[in-house]
């Protein structure tokens, strides 16, 4: 039996926009967003499309709260329909129940059987009528104004997140959207239920996507080069105009087998470098990631994870590349991998990303996934920043130069081209501590356990992962899934049940003996995470880091991970 | 103004420019020459060696980096342009070389090959030709001529005709375009430097024969020649003169200066004052 | 004998070859005139369609396989040309067509581009160019004009010079070159049949205006011309023709017979009998 | 202390020839294995040569047996120096001890410190002065008969082998070897053994790299398209003109993104198709086998491991590749992982999996090495065939063809463009069972799940490992790395501890049960490797196929692994 969201999480509201092409759902989505921002809430926006390139259906998902909001719910409060074409492509998406509410245009047709089945109840809302009354009036202004009002946000507070959300759209589209707001604002207050007390102030409104590129940028990169692909591309849009104001510059390269040696090349150079891709671009970098770790070049990868396969499902997310991330380099090439544990922490691990990727002169892959990067976040501005590990650079003057000294340390010091003192060729063929090219079992032994040794000893400090309560039970899990770990160890709490979440940020190098005591005393360990195989159960298997008695969880996307169904499968099992 | 600095104070000699490293180079491999010709370009235009990066992929001629005594990357098979392309977009200031061979260049690296033209980068690109893989001792390459059966894997010959280096850089958009020989090395540290010098992407293909897997190539000694025409900035005139062209001639055949593509890497806003957009 | 086998007893419409699935095209996109014209000259053609390989890469236009009653394969981004070539190259008896866009084709899938064309087995490779990548939501490709800067990867325009699909294809070896415009289905039928008939490897670019993300192109209605001259089998003379062109002419640019690329997969030995080498 | 293994393997004759580039060593290796071929012995030829492309110094490193040899031995019996420049570059490669024997030209100058540092009788061998005595005489011809003599074979295998090996040298090369054979015959017939009495008749003399390309074209291989790399070039340039005999096709293509996906087009036309590469290939492969694996057209790679990671160490041997083979595909995409344990069986591993891509409709990845691949071998001819598995063909003519269709068993018919009522269209988006592109977690799942699970229902037979002994002590080892287990085991029961070895030759699936079946009993567990991460161990750990007392053996390339160290590291233990 599904727990009853409701009661046990009075101060959370969940909302799905729906609406064919051009009905305009995701602006109203988008709107609602960013009224309840301004409203000092914590929210959540994802967004679905068929797969149409543009025109066809679409829809806006919502989770408001005043906690943080890391998940989507099991059940959604509100569905507004803006029409009822396609809308079976999204009741996988969307689920209702009893207690959910569909606010249904009566001139919108009848309410299709998938709906009716649910047992939610059905508003009627003339949103075309209403929208009729005003020239050039859009029927999903008028159900953002009945949102705003049946959530408890001020009027005025809505007025200002639409202005903001249309920007320049011109003067006439703003002032028929206020109009239809308004009304649409009169139609929802009838029952309006009391406000949802406002818990931020000055919060940010910012995807996934645009965090990571932000978290590059405060961790010093200044060259992307990189090939469009979804759901990475926005990253790169985002980053784009903003690395030339900070002095960079983004190359949009033929390929990714370009992109990636391309940034290999800037970081010679002095630069730090990053690209970003999804699993088919990432497959493709695999050689060049190699080169990068056995030249030691610093280089940083972010990932944003959609459904595989090959190219699966490229608009939907999916937790399925862990495997090459961490072991889809040919030959023994030790690197670092670390994950997001939200759109906030986006910012955050990413900058760890590049700076550990400098500081130890080598590959770091971040995985990020579609339901991080393309959802937007409300948010207390991100605070936390990366220790701030630069480069060791060359600064003696040696008589000869060794690029891959043993002599001082498993970091040697990398010279920048312009330093005299400091010529070399870096090389992926092996070599000795020179960087000449060698064939001898002694500089193989001694520089594979170099680039091995420098990211286990390594000390990282408190962010490999992130852990909350403690109790018998406990969740281990990674990325994106820790929204719903959360969120269920929450539930499993309330319900009387101690648990503890352990969610990994550092995944490569394994903090086994951390994570070995973070899991101490725990008799009934779940590892939790979206994708087929269980990737993660096994990695941790394999490193000897979880006890015998520890059970995978794990199910691929394309739909999120719930926080009911880990609770479920938990209590059932 | 993209051409690099030069420092004439000290009047380098070639021979700082070599390292101490010894070629794994087969005794009388055309790429011996092509080593002394870079080194003696770099050395008549006083480059500072600091100042200079060589960029290559995999091949026997690939190994020309750790020869010289400058900074120098030897990457993976065929992505030398690449490595290039990112080191000079965040170091304009250096001197970019990229070296490679036939194979590296014409085969797996030949979309970046295409790229790199259009891009119109300021570095120079050297493809030593010798129709033939050597480094995996001796199979057909794109420029290998498609009867040539020496090869256990194609035994028939490849049955596929020539690439054409030049015709196909100056259909891509290069700005300049010159061939050279291994075995007239003044001429091709002549055409080095106007290469180096050039305002964009110099390409520059060198016959350097493979003495190993085409011996034959040792006639090419007898049949290089000067190219016959003078060089030209106008790309029809130029591709009638490559088509008419044997590929046995040598010199400079094309050259223009067009746009060079390079971020300006100008500050002008801080991280800080950016991030205010995610304000609500 | 390259040309397919054509089958005149049925008369098929090109209804019959279109697939019962719907495109996930934007309205008014021009890659459905593609569609109309490619079934169109399959049932000029009546062409068996199971004895048809529709092969594709990743984009709007690599959506065509599916909607194209015959056997089809839908790969990864730039590799059509390679499955094609396998396929071909397996199964002589099929009619292979490549279809893709500009970027599949000319931006991640450049060298195989390069080394079809050499290559010159006997396909056909359509390109619809709209000069972006549609399926992405519109960042700039190859053939998008240095200055367009409405991509925010590329918010000032790429500074590229374009790509130029049919001087490329020139120099590359392709023996058959032509330009469509899917606003002129009928011609672009017509062009297909002589692509398909070709005995070789037969460039097809089409100018396919992307609705969504370059409106703007609604205006090559105006803007495409007939190709003002004759085409030619002289290269030289095809080099002067392309370049002395807009971009925007539609017809065929150049055509010449060259050895086809084909294993002759004869039988002339058995296992057995080439096993007996390896005893000592 | 190392084992005195003359002692224990009375019937093992180890030789190593060395000279500069020119000297003929191998061609001196060459003819001794083909004597000692038609002498009925066992024998095992490795070369090795410096950097240099040609003209470098080289060495031929042979065993011979009256049983078979699948490794090199821990030191060697007879180095034969045709010269010592650069001999140093081998004294890693050729152990030598004071049981081992030194042919010295006293004409070559003096022994290199290194060699007689290793406590080696010193024998003079005038060479040069003998081959002095012919004209245009050569003095490894000289080396070659008193290498003959002085391990007993006879006078005119020797001829008849050089005969052979030269082969179309000419009259007057063949007549000056056969003069200077004779003369190096009698210098070596002072104290000639009895000779190693013949074994075997009608033997084979086979590389690795030929038996890849003979399992394949058992296999029913007829298209390959590949691209040259080092150590996998030869298995190419073998397969090229006999594919062509057979009616098939050899392509060489631009880089390894085309020769994968030709390959999956040749397949999807119906030809089972192959292609070999080595690490850095094998990197840039893998999004086209994400495409085999999901369009489910069957695909065959030969990957020939060399050192990695990147461009690594080319010529020489690892087995570090089992990481990438088994998770370098983004998304979960399960296929098989084969590899052959010994060069004969690289006809039947081939083979095998050739007929199971074939069959389940799948990638295969089988990973050879470098030591297998340009090793040659005298074997008996290998008679073991895979089970003719052949492809599932449409044979029905169904209303509406489904592709992936999931009513009849998770492996589906394939049609064959040509087949009117079978068309369709392959790809690597997720799809439905009729092969439309669909992001429905229904469809997504359902095929998913049919992947996986065709590969993991089905019965692989008892081929899945070879198993030798049984003991409470197992080694565990995979690929090439089973020959130096197989001796060490052989050592170890000598020495009085009964040992056990499991040798795996499919890897995924892991054949888990069969595993713990064959482990049972085993109280001291070894995995025995060659590379530096102990990727094998962790894969079985990760699958929970090892009991947790069970200890990883793993050690890099580039040098062999040797059954002595593998013994030592046991007992020191
Ligand atoms: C991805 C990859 N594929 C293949 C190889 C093997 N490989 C090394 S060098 C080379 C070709 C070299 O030919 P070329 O570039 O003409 O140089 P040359 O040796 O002739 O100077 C090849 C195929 C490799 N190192 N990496
Ligand atoms: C390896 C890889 N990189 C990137 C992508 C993302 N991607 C999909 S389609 C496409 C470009 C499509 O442009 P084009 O070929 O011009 O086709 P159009 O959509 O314009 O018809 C890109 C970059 C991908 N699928 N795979
Ligand atoms: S193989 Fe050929 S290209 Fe390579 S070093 Fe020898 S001669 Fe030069
Ligand atoms: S995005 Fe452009 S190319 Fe793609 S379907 Fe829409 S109109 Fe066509
Ligand atoms: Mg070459
Ligand atoms: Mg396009």
């Amino acid at each position: 039996m599904p727990p009853d969201h409701a009661s046990q999480l009075p101060l959370r509201l969940s909302v799905a926009v729906t609406g064919s092409g051009g009905s305009g759902a995701v602006t109203t989505g988008l709107g609602y967003l960013e009224a309840a921002a301004r409203a000092g809430l914590y929210g959540l926006m994802n967004r679905s499309a068929g797969p149409q390139i543009r025109g066809g259906e679409s829809a806006a998902m919502l989770r408001l709260g005043t906690t943080p909001v890391a998940c989507m719910d099991d059940y959604y409060d509100f569905l507004v329909g803006l029409d009822w074409l396609n809308i079976d492509r999204f009741t996988d998406e969307i689920p209702l129940n009893s207690g959910s509410r569909i606010l249904a245009d009566p001139d919108a047709g009848e309410l299709p059987e998938a709906l009716t089945a649910t047992g939610a109840q059905v508003i009627e809302a003339p949103f075309r009528e209403q929208a009729k009354t005003v020239t050039g009036g859009r029927l999903n202004m008028v159900a953002l104004g009945t949102l705003g009002a049946a959530s408890g946000i001020p009027r005025e507070t809505m007025q200002a997140a639409l202005r903001s959300v249309l920007g320049d759209k011109g003067e006439a589209v703003m002032s028929s959207s206020l109009a239809c707001l308004a009304l649409g604002y009169e139609l929802g207050s009838a029952n309006a239920p009391a406000p949802l007390p406002a818990v931020l102030e000055a919060p940010w409104n910012i995807s996934g996507n645009e965090a990571c590129g932000l978290g590059a940028l405060r961790g010093g990169v200044r060259f992307v080069a990189a090939y469009p692909i979804t759901p990475a591309s926005e990253m790169l849009e985002w980053m784009a105009p903003r690395l030339e104001q900070l002095g960079g510059s983004l190359l949009q390269a033929e390929d990714e087998l370009a992109s990636v040696n391309m940034i290999i090349g800037a970081s010679f150079g002095g630069v730090p470098a990053l690209t970003a891709t999804s699993g088919p671009g990432l497959s493709l970098m695999m050689e060049g990631l190699g080169l990068a770790v056995t030249s030691e070049t610093p280089t940083t990868v972010v990932n944003v994870m959609r459904g595989g396969p090959s190219t699966g499902i490229p608009t939907k997310s999916e937790q399925a590349d862990l495997n090459i991330a961490l072991f889809g380099l040919h030959g023994d090439a030790p690197h670092l991998v670390l994950a997001p544990l939200d759109i906030a922490d986006c910012v955050f691990t990413t900058e760890w990303a590049v700076r550990l990727a400098e500081h130890l002169q080598t590959v770091a892959i971040v995985l990020s996934d579609q339901s991080l990067g393309q959802s937007r976040a409300i948010t207390p501005a991100p605070g936390l920043r990366a220790p701030p590990l630069e480069r060791r650079r060359l600064d003696a003057t040696p008589d000869r130069y060794h690029r891959y000294s043993l002599a001082d340390g498993d970091v040697s010091a990398m010279s920048v081209p312009g330093q005299a003192c400091g010529m070399y060729t870096a090389d992926g063929l092996e070599h000795n501590e020179h960087g000449t090219p060698s064939s001898r079992a002694i500089d193989h032994l001694e520089q594979m356990e170099k680039r091995s040794r420098k990211l286990h000893a390594f000390a990282y400090g408190e962010r490999w992962a992130e852990i909350d309560g403690d109790g018998e039970l406990c969740l281990v899990t990674w990325g994106s899934s820790a929204g719903a770990a959360l969120e269920a160890a929450d539930r499993l709490r309330r319900g009387g049940t101690p648990t503890r979440v352990v969610a990994l940020r550092l995944l490569m190098p394994l903090q086994r003996s951390a994570l070995l005591d973070a899991l101490a005393g725990a008799s009934a360990i779940w590892v939790i995470e979206q994708n087929h195989g269980g990737q993660l159960f096994h990695y941790l298997v394999s490193e000897d880091a979880l006890p015998g008695s520890a059970r995978s969880l794990a199910r691929p996307g394309p739909l999120p991970l719930r926080p009911g169904e880990i609770v479920t499968a938990i209590s059932e099992a | 103004m993209s051409s690099p600095a030069v420092d004439r104070r000290s009047a380098p000699r070639a021979k700082d420019y070599k390292s101490e490293i010894k070629p794994i180079w087969c005794p009388g491999c055309g790429h011996f020459a092509v080593l002394s010709a870079v080194t003696k370009a770099l050395a008549h235009l006083a480059l500072p060696k600091e100042e200079v990066a060589v960029v290559s992929g995999i091949g026997c001629s690939s190994r020309l980096p750790a020869y010289i005594d400058s900074y120098g990357f030897h990457g993976v098979h065929g992505r030398a342009l690449p490595v290039a392309a990112g080191l000079k977009a965040a170091r304009p200031d250096l001197t970019v070389i990229v070296a490679g061979g036939d194979g590296d260049g014409f085969s797996i690296g030949g979309n970046h090959f295409l790229h790199a033209c259009r891009r119109n980068m300021n570095m120079t690109y050297i493809v030593m030709d010798n129709r033939v893989y050597g480094m995996t001792k001796g199979q057909a390459s794109p420029t290998t001529s498609p009867d040539w059966g020496a090869s256990k894997m194609t035994p028939r010959g490849t049955g596929v005709r020539r690439f054409q280096p030049a015709a196909i850089a100056l259909a891509a958009g290069a700005t300049f375009i010159a061939r050279g020989f291994s075995g007239d090395p003044t001429e091709l540290s002549r055409l080095l430097v106007e290469a180096i010098c050039h305002p964009g992407f110099a390409f520059l293909q060198v016959l350097s024969p493979c003495q190993t897997f085409r011996p034959e190539q040792k006639h090419w000694k007898e049949q290089v020649h000067p190219f016959s025409e003078a060089a030209t900035a106008d790309p029809v005139e130029a591709a009638q003169l490559i088509h008419g062209d044997d590929g046995m001639s040598a010199g400079l055949i094309y050259a223009q200066e067009l746009p060079v593509w390079q971020p300006e890497n100008r500050v002008s806003a801080d991280l800080a004052t950016l991030e205010q957009e995610f304000r609500a």
